[in-house]
């Protein structure tokens, strides 16, 4: 099986930890991913806030790209994500002009979504040599991902459950909250940086009361903010990491602990007591 | 006077739907000369407000008002209740219909039947129970509810072990009177009935599936109707409201109005009409029932359009103190270690996000009409609104597009009980003008024999109830009934495990002719609504209906 | 931050936008333009509150958004286009995904915010204007952004570089920046990509458009 | 034990009663030709009973001759038509246009009564009634109504539509207010419909003038069930609703010459001044004047707004609580034309259930009056809840069996101990009391 993959700028800075573990899980998995030829930035917030047009026309440009594959893409970072399937809606809706030929048919996934369909997670079953028992953790979806369902198809947007799925499927336990979706506020993360504080450290706030001891989430923006944001003083951190980080986890029977060293929460001590990776 | 004009026309009406506005219209129908079917889907009648604890503006008791109802109907000699039956087909034209009606089993003799209890103590299979909106179980042999109509037990097809697996048959074997009947098979019925109303009442929109504010996720956060249930003493929690995660007495409690009411982003544009009377009760309630309490109701606009109710929402807020806040809420959170729930909302004054937690939210969910009711519409091919209810003309507004079928309460329009009352005598009414040539043909009246010349000598019959195990498990009946023959002018006395059941009624009526009774004692449960029915056995014995007592050593005994 | 969101429109702006302006200015002109351009029915908003109550902003926001709802069906479009809501929102989408009306709320806000970056005016909201204005050239220059340089390019604005040294913003930003590094999270050197050409042209194309 | 003790004594005195039976006058009395009255004459008509219809006015129709369209587009005026047709025609129907009832006394079954016409009185028997003497207008004393020719009733509003097209299109700037005359200190009640009329005619002035300013001030907005989707259509029109709180009501001033009204939006937080050239008021209904003399003929009880009060407002909400008499329409409370006509309908099969028996037998536990003993002090006539008792022409009190109740109070208040009540007499509840007392 193979697919279009769109990484998104991050995956080249911030989270190229993620795009390493996402190469290693599927890899695992048998799947190949075709990364879109000479892929463009899709534009983000700042496209959309600014001009409409251009929020349409630089998705467009990988859209078209996508399609002379003729492979259906899927996109680990919920910005790029929506930013496509919001691209391609607009597209089938009205006449843009632009200067590609968009395939409006091809399918856009958020790879959390593909992974979590049913034949998807009995191959992730499958795979798992070393289930994550006893890891307490709470998944962390964001907006972007998620809303509008008008654009993502979450219609879950409230209670998504794709990663809870995928963290099942891979033996963790994962805990039930209601802060899934609620957003973190990275788009302003720059801009008003208190902002973005009081909102990531709410999220930190909650998912700790839950009794989580790890927050996983599957956006680069979302795991960036979680993982450096400034805590008040005496307030502790959880670990957050990519749902593919523990995919591949599960799937070695013995971990290289140098891969989580891109974290600025260390996981290893966690880790370590779950007798997850060698101390 | 038997009535032959107009052979062609029957004098019989079909009424779908047992709730409290098939019952008024099958009342209304049976009352003045016609012979009616009430046709219910359900094991008894009784509908959506037999599950409501009291009701607005009076705070009356609801069951304490639709009892009387029930018996009414469960004793009227015109009117017919098919329960576990649905309208299969409509042929014929407006005053002569054919109609198919498909019955399913109850497998339980309803002759046989004494309701004593038997089998739903002994039945292994536990169930969520629908009445009680899945908050507490019953078993697989069951009654819908305590003063259910007919008072006849049944057993859920799906969950018997017997029927799906073979196994277990206890209930046959301790039934006191052999009435399960494991073999009994759906039956179609075919009648002829002149006109036919459609009184299928309404379901919450609110769904399992649809997760609105997080129902079905947490614990604490329930339905209207669920809490209505909550409140009732026949409840699930015996009129103690709990919290069904950890049964503590929830103190904080929220109501959140327009549920999928006035929702045009989920195509339920309308407004369910009586969420924001229903709310208020809730709140009163609740505040009775603990003074301690806390009552918040998030709202748009109060819809107090009835006869007196805004003076009801102004008591509700003066004098008990129910908060009211106008405010429409996006999402439920929970709290995760004491369950409890948070509601966010923008405060304007402090320029911020506060979070009010609440120990139980409850959801005002708004109508659709009943499941039943879509298939029913096409079979009958009967228009309806994009939403499913019935489709009526401004100047007939009880007619559906076919003629001779009418409709009434909620499966036209969601609507309170008074105005549901109001159109079932309405929809009776256009059934009555479709039929009249035909009144009192097919009805019967009671024939009572001339009475008995009274002998000097007062002859006192004593009949000692069981009540099943209710009078008996307290009274012993024995001695009673040795003590009742030593009193004066006492001439027989005996005992009876049910006596309002059929056949000790028959028993009883010999019983009285045979032995010359001519005073006679019940000893039995104290609805007084159980004294005509054994006034009339007196009657149909030659004796005065008069000449009756009825001694209430259920209530105040047992 | 309270001194930071003024609560309530400037009174400037209810002076200007009285009941009498409402009538001898047809107040449905604007709403109409606005209807049109965006698709979103905005008259069908009943005032209930749940965009507001589900935005995590709001108190950020000079101008809450079922306010945003209501001034725009009156009309005032200055207010809203020199409000620091259209700046602040985050576009998470809670209020269009729970408004009872489909009311795209976010999509309207965007509008507006749209419209303010094409205008001649002064943001309420100037860094987050910028930011977004970098982001577009860092894109414009390279094809792919590189959060290093946007970083950089960004803090190099003489007025933020003030306002960061004061505040001490800058040197979290240096060590947070070294951590990331330290940890290979920062790509140095940007990518550009093949087709920059044409991205170029794309962003002549547009402003050729709208200027 | 005890109990069994005690009902076996009271059983060896209880006595054989019969109960009391007599001949039902199959004739129905309908007090009001509106909507009500003329459906709820009809209703019993086509059933093949006979029915008095008595109108105090000249015509038919009463108050929905007044009302133009409705908010789904019906016409009233066509069904007044309609329906008076019908009630011309009806061989059944004796129609007394320009009559009032002026006696009445009986009971269930069989009342008697007059009727008073220009030409002098004529009596009538029926066996039941069915009262619908319909409502009024509420003439508003505020916000300069009748003062200003700008300012008019939504009734006012909705008529001169019909005919004066070019005015409505001459219209820039026009304000509605909601609740004038409800839910107030002086009248609680809310009228139910007037929400739904402002909807009306404000969809219908954006229909004549796209162009026009509707501003519609509220304080909730209660377009219940299916109505609600107008209200979606009417804001989907560029309608603005404003929310105003009863503590802070909107105000009506002249500035040289131009009607200004004043108002905060409780949204934006804004006090608004609009000049405008129509105000627009949602007046509420008011029961007609006629009603209080008919409640007081027939013994009714009514709300304090004068609205006639159901014998029990959830199972018997068109039952007075004098059996035989009943209730529809206007007279009953405020409501919509679709829900006059059923009310009608399900009066008169209440009626009907009357009607349709050729005998009605009263229950034999009834008080009885000792006429040695009654003092005719009044007691009992004043105590009685069903206004049964009256002093007869022996000078003693009459309780007629079939109005009686068997409630007891007459029995249990009577100074000279004259009135007994069957079924439960002293020697029979003493006989019970002694058993309970006395030890086996």
């Amino acid at each position: 099986m193979a697919l279009s993959f769109y990484p998104g700028c991050s995956l080249e800075g911030m989270a190229n930890d993620y795009a390493r573990s996402i190469t290693a899980v599927f890899e695992d998995l048998g799947i190949d991913l075709v990364e879109i030829d000479d892929w463009s930035c899709c534009g983000s917030t700042a496209a959309h806030s600014l001009d409409e047009t251009m929020s349409v026309a630089l998705p467009a440009r990988n859209l078209a790209a996508a399609g002379e594959m003729g492979l259906d893409i899927v996109s680990p970072c919920a910005m790029c994500f929506n930013r496509l399937r919001y691209a391609q809606l607009m597209l089938k809706r009205g006449s843009f002009d632009i200067p590609w030929q968009v395939d409006t048919g091809l399918a856009v996934h958020d790879m959390t979504r593909f992974l979590a369909a049913p034949d998807m997670l009995a191959q992730i079953r499958k795979r798992v040599v070393r289930p994550l028992a006893n890891l307490k953790t709470v998944c962390y979806y964001g907006c972007q991902m998620v809303r509008p369902p008008s654009i993502t198809g979450h219609t879950d947007f409230e209670n998504p459950q794709t990663l809870d799925a995928i963290m099942g499927a891979v033996g963790a336990q994962v805990k039930d909250w209601s802060y899934k979706s609620t957003c973190c506020g990275a788009s302003i993360g720059i801009g008003r940086r208190e902002i973005r504080d009081t909102l990531t450290n709410r999220i930190l706030d909650k998912a700790a009361h839950t009794g989580a001891e790890a927050i996983v989430v599957s956006c680069p923006l979302c795991q960036a903010n979680l993982d450096t944001v400034p805590r008040r003083p005496g307030a502790g951190r959880l670990p957050v990491f990519y749902f593919t980080e523990l995919m591949r986890l599960a799937f070695r029977p013995a971990a290289e602990a140098g891969w989580f060293r891109a974290h600025l929460t260390n996981p290893l001590p966690l880790l370590n007591t779950k007798g997850l990776v060698a101390a | 006077m038997k009535n032959t004009a107009h052979p062609h026309i029957s004098g019989k009406a079909l009424v779908v739907g047992g709730g409290i506005g098939g019952i008024q219209c099958a009342l209304d129908l049976a009352d003045t000369g016609f012979y009616v079917y009430l046709l219910e889907k359900s094991a008894s009648v009784g509908g959506t407000m037999a599950r409501l604890d009291k009701t607005f503006p009076t705070n009356d008791c609801s069951t304490c008002m639709i009892s009387p109802k029930l018996v009414q109907v469960a004793r009227h000699r015109n009117i017919e209740i098919l329960t576990l039956s649905r309208l299969a087909a409509l042929n014929g034209e407006p005053g002569n219909f054919r109609v198919q009606i498909e019955k399913q089993p109850r497998y339980v003799d309803q002759e046989k039947c004494i309701a004593c209890g038997a089998c739903a103590q002994k039945c292994p299979q536990k169930v969520p129970d629908p009445f009680n909106g899945g908050l507490s179980m019953r078993k697989a042999a069951y009654l819908t509810f305590p003063q259910a109509v007919p008072l006849k037990y049944a057993i859920d097809a799906q969950n018997c072990l017997y029927l799906t697996r073979g196994k277990c048959g206890l209930c046959r074997r301790i039934c006191p009177t052999r009435a399960i009947a494991y073999d009994q098979q759906p039956e179609t019925l075919e009648l002829t009935v002149g006109a036919v109303v459609l009184c299928t009442g309404f379901e919450l929109a609110l769904t399992r599936q649809n997760g609105e504010y997080g129902y079905d996720r947490y614990r604490n956060v329930v339905s209207s109707l669920q809490y209505e249930r909550m409140l009732s003493a026949t409840g699930p929690y015996g009129g103690h409201v709990r919290r069904p995660s950890d049964g503590r007495t929830p103190h904080r409690v929220a109501w959140i109005q327009c549920v999928l009411s006035r929702d045009p982003s989920r195509n339920r544009p309308f407004c369910s009409a009586v969420c924001c009377m229903h709310a208020a009760k809730q709140a009163v309630l609740t505040r009775q029932h603990d003074p301690d309490s806390q009552a918040t109701i998030y709202f748009m606009d109060v819809r107090a359009h009835g006869k007196g109710f805004d003076d009801y929402i102004e008591r509700a807020r003066a004098h008990y103190g129910v908060h009211y806040k106008r405010s429409m809420i996006s999402q439920v959170y929970l709290e995760p270690d004491s369950e409890a729930l948070i509601i966010e909302t923008f405060d304007h004054h402090l320029n911020r996000k506060v979070e009010e937690t609440y120990d139980l939210v409850v959801l005002s969910s708004g109508f659709k009409p009943s499941e039943a009711f879509g298939d029913l519409a096409k079979r009958l091919e009967i228009d309806t609104n994009p939403y499913g209810f019935a489709l009526t003309d401004f100047q007939h507004p009880v007619h559906t597009s076919r003629p001779g079928v009418f409709v009434c309460g909620a499966t036209e329009t969601p609507k309170d009980i008074p105005e549901t009352v109001i159109q079932a005598g309405a929809a009776a009414a256009e059934a009555a003008a479709l039929v009249h040539p035909a009144r009192h043909r097919d009805v019967t009246s009671e024939t009572t024999p001339p009475e008995r010349a009274l002998d000097a000598e007062p002859r006192i019959g004593v009949f000692v109830c069981h009540c099943g195990s209710n009078i008996a498990g307290v009274v012993d009946i024995e001695k009673t009934v040795a003590y009742a023959k030593t009193l004066p002018h006492v001439a027989y006395a005996d005992h009876f495990l049910f006596s309002c059941s059929n056949d000790t009624l028959q028993k009883m009526e010999a019983l009285i002719r045979d032995k010359r009774l001519n005073r006679i004692v019940v000893a039995a449960c104290s609805p007084r609504t159980h004294e005509p029915l054994f006034q009339s056995v007196l009657q149909k014995a030659g004796v005065n209906p008069y000449l009756f007592e009825l001694a209430s050593i259920r209530d105040q005994c047992s | 931050m309270a001194n930071r969101q003024p609560s309530g429109p400037k009174p400037a702006v209810a002076d200007q936008f009285t009941g009498r302006r409402l009538i001898e200015r047809g107040h449905s002109r604007f709403l109409e333009h606005t209807q049109n351009a965006t698709g979103i029915d905005i008259g069908a908003c009943y005032q209930c509150e749940r965009c507001t109550n589900a935005c995590p902003v709001a108190r950020y926001m000079d101008i809450k958004p079922h306010q945003v709802i209501r001034y725009t069906q009156l009309g005032w479009r200055e207010a809203l286009i020199h409000s620091t809501t259209i700046w602040v929102c985050l576009s998470c989408e809670m209020c269009t995904t729970y408004c009872p009306n489909a009311v795209d709320v976010a999509g309207l806000i965007n509008h507006l915010r749209n419209t303010a970056a094409r205008l001649p005016i002064r943001p309420a909201e100037k860094e987050l204007a910028q930011f977004h204005q970098i982001f577009l050239e860092e894109l414009r220059r390279f094809g792919r952004v590189n959060e290093l340089w946007l970083m950089a390019t960004f803090n190099r604005r003489p007025d933020i570089l003030k306002k960061k040294l004061k505040d001490g913003s800058l040197k979290e930003d240096l060590s947070l920046g070294f951590n990331l590094w330290r940890r290979g999270r920062l790509k140095l050197l940007p990518h550009r990509s093949r087709g920059i050409g044409e991205i170029r042209k794309l962003y002549r194309h547009r402003h050729g458009e709208s200027d | 034990m005890d109990l069994i003790r005690a009902s076996t004594a009271r059983a060896a005195r209880l006595e054989a009663l019969s109960d009391h039976t007599y001949s039902v006058t199959k004739t129905g009395l309908v007090i009001g030709a509106g909507i009500a009255g003329m459906t709820a004459a009809l209703a019993l008509a086509d059933q093949g009973f006979a029915v008095h219809l008595v109108e105090k006015e000249g015509s038919l129709g009463g108050f929905a001759n007044n009302l133009t369209g409705t908010l789904e587009g019906n016409s009233p005026v066509a069904l007044v038509h309609a329906l008076a047709e019908r009630i011309k025609t009806h061989r059944n129907v004796h129609l007394h246009l320009g009559s009032q009832l002026v006696a009445h006394r009986g009971h269930m079954g069989a009342f008697a009564g007059a009727i008073r016409t220009t030409s002098g009185e004529e009596a009538i028997q029926y066996g039941a009634v069915v009262v619908a003497t319909g409502g009024s207008a509420y003439t508003p004393t505020e916000y300069l109504y009748g003062r200003d020719e700008r300012v008019v009733t939504q009734v006012e509003l909705s008529r001169r539509l019909q005919t004066d097209l070019d005015w409505a299109r001459g219209l820039r700037q026009v304000v509605m207010i909601q609740c004038v005359g409800s839910r107030n200190e002086a009248f609680p009640f809310c009228s139910r419909v007037c929400c739904s009329a402002a909807v009306k005619n404000a969809l219908l002035l954006k229909e004549l003038n796209p162009g026009i300013n509707l501003v519609v001030l509220y304080r909730d907005v209660r377009t219940f069930a299916f109505k609600e989707l107008y209200y979606l259509k009417a804001r989907r029109r560029g309608v603005l609703f404003f929310r105003y709180i009863p503590q802070a009501p909107p105000e009506v001033h002249r500035e040289n010459g131009t009607l200004v009204v004043d108002f905060t939006d409780r949204s934006s937080h804004q006090d608004f001044g609009i000049q405008l050239d129509l105000l627009v008021l949602s007046a509420g209904i008011r029961p007609n004047a006629g009603s209080a003399q008919i409640a007081d003929l027939l013994k009714l009880p009514t709300t304090e707004e004068g609205f006639f009060l159901e014998a029990h407002v959830k199972l018997r909400p068109v039952e007075m609580a004098t059996a035989g008499i009943f209730i529809a329409g206007l007279a009953h409370s405020p409501r919509f034309i679709e829900e006059t006509l059923t009310m009608a309908k399900s009066a008169a099969q209440q009626a009907a259930k009357i009607l349709c028996r050729g005998q009605m037998t009263t229950s034999a536990a009834v008080a009885e009056v000792d006429e040695q003993k009654c003092t005719a002090c009044l007691v009992c006539v004043r105590v009685c809840p069903f206004g049964a008792p009256y002093i007869g022409d022996e000078g003693v009190s009459c309780i007629p069996p079939s109005a009686c109740m068997g409630c007891g109070i007459c029995t249990a208040e009577c100074p000279a101990g004259a009135i007994t009540l069957k079924h439960s007499t002293d020697d029979q509840i003493t006989a019970k009391i002694d058993a309970l007392l006395e030890n086996p």
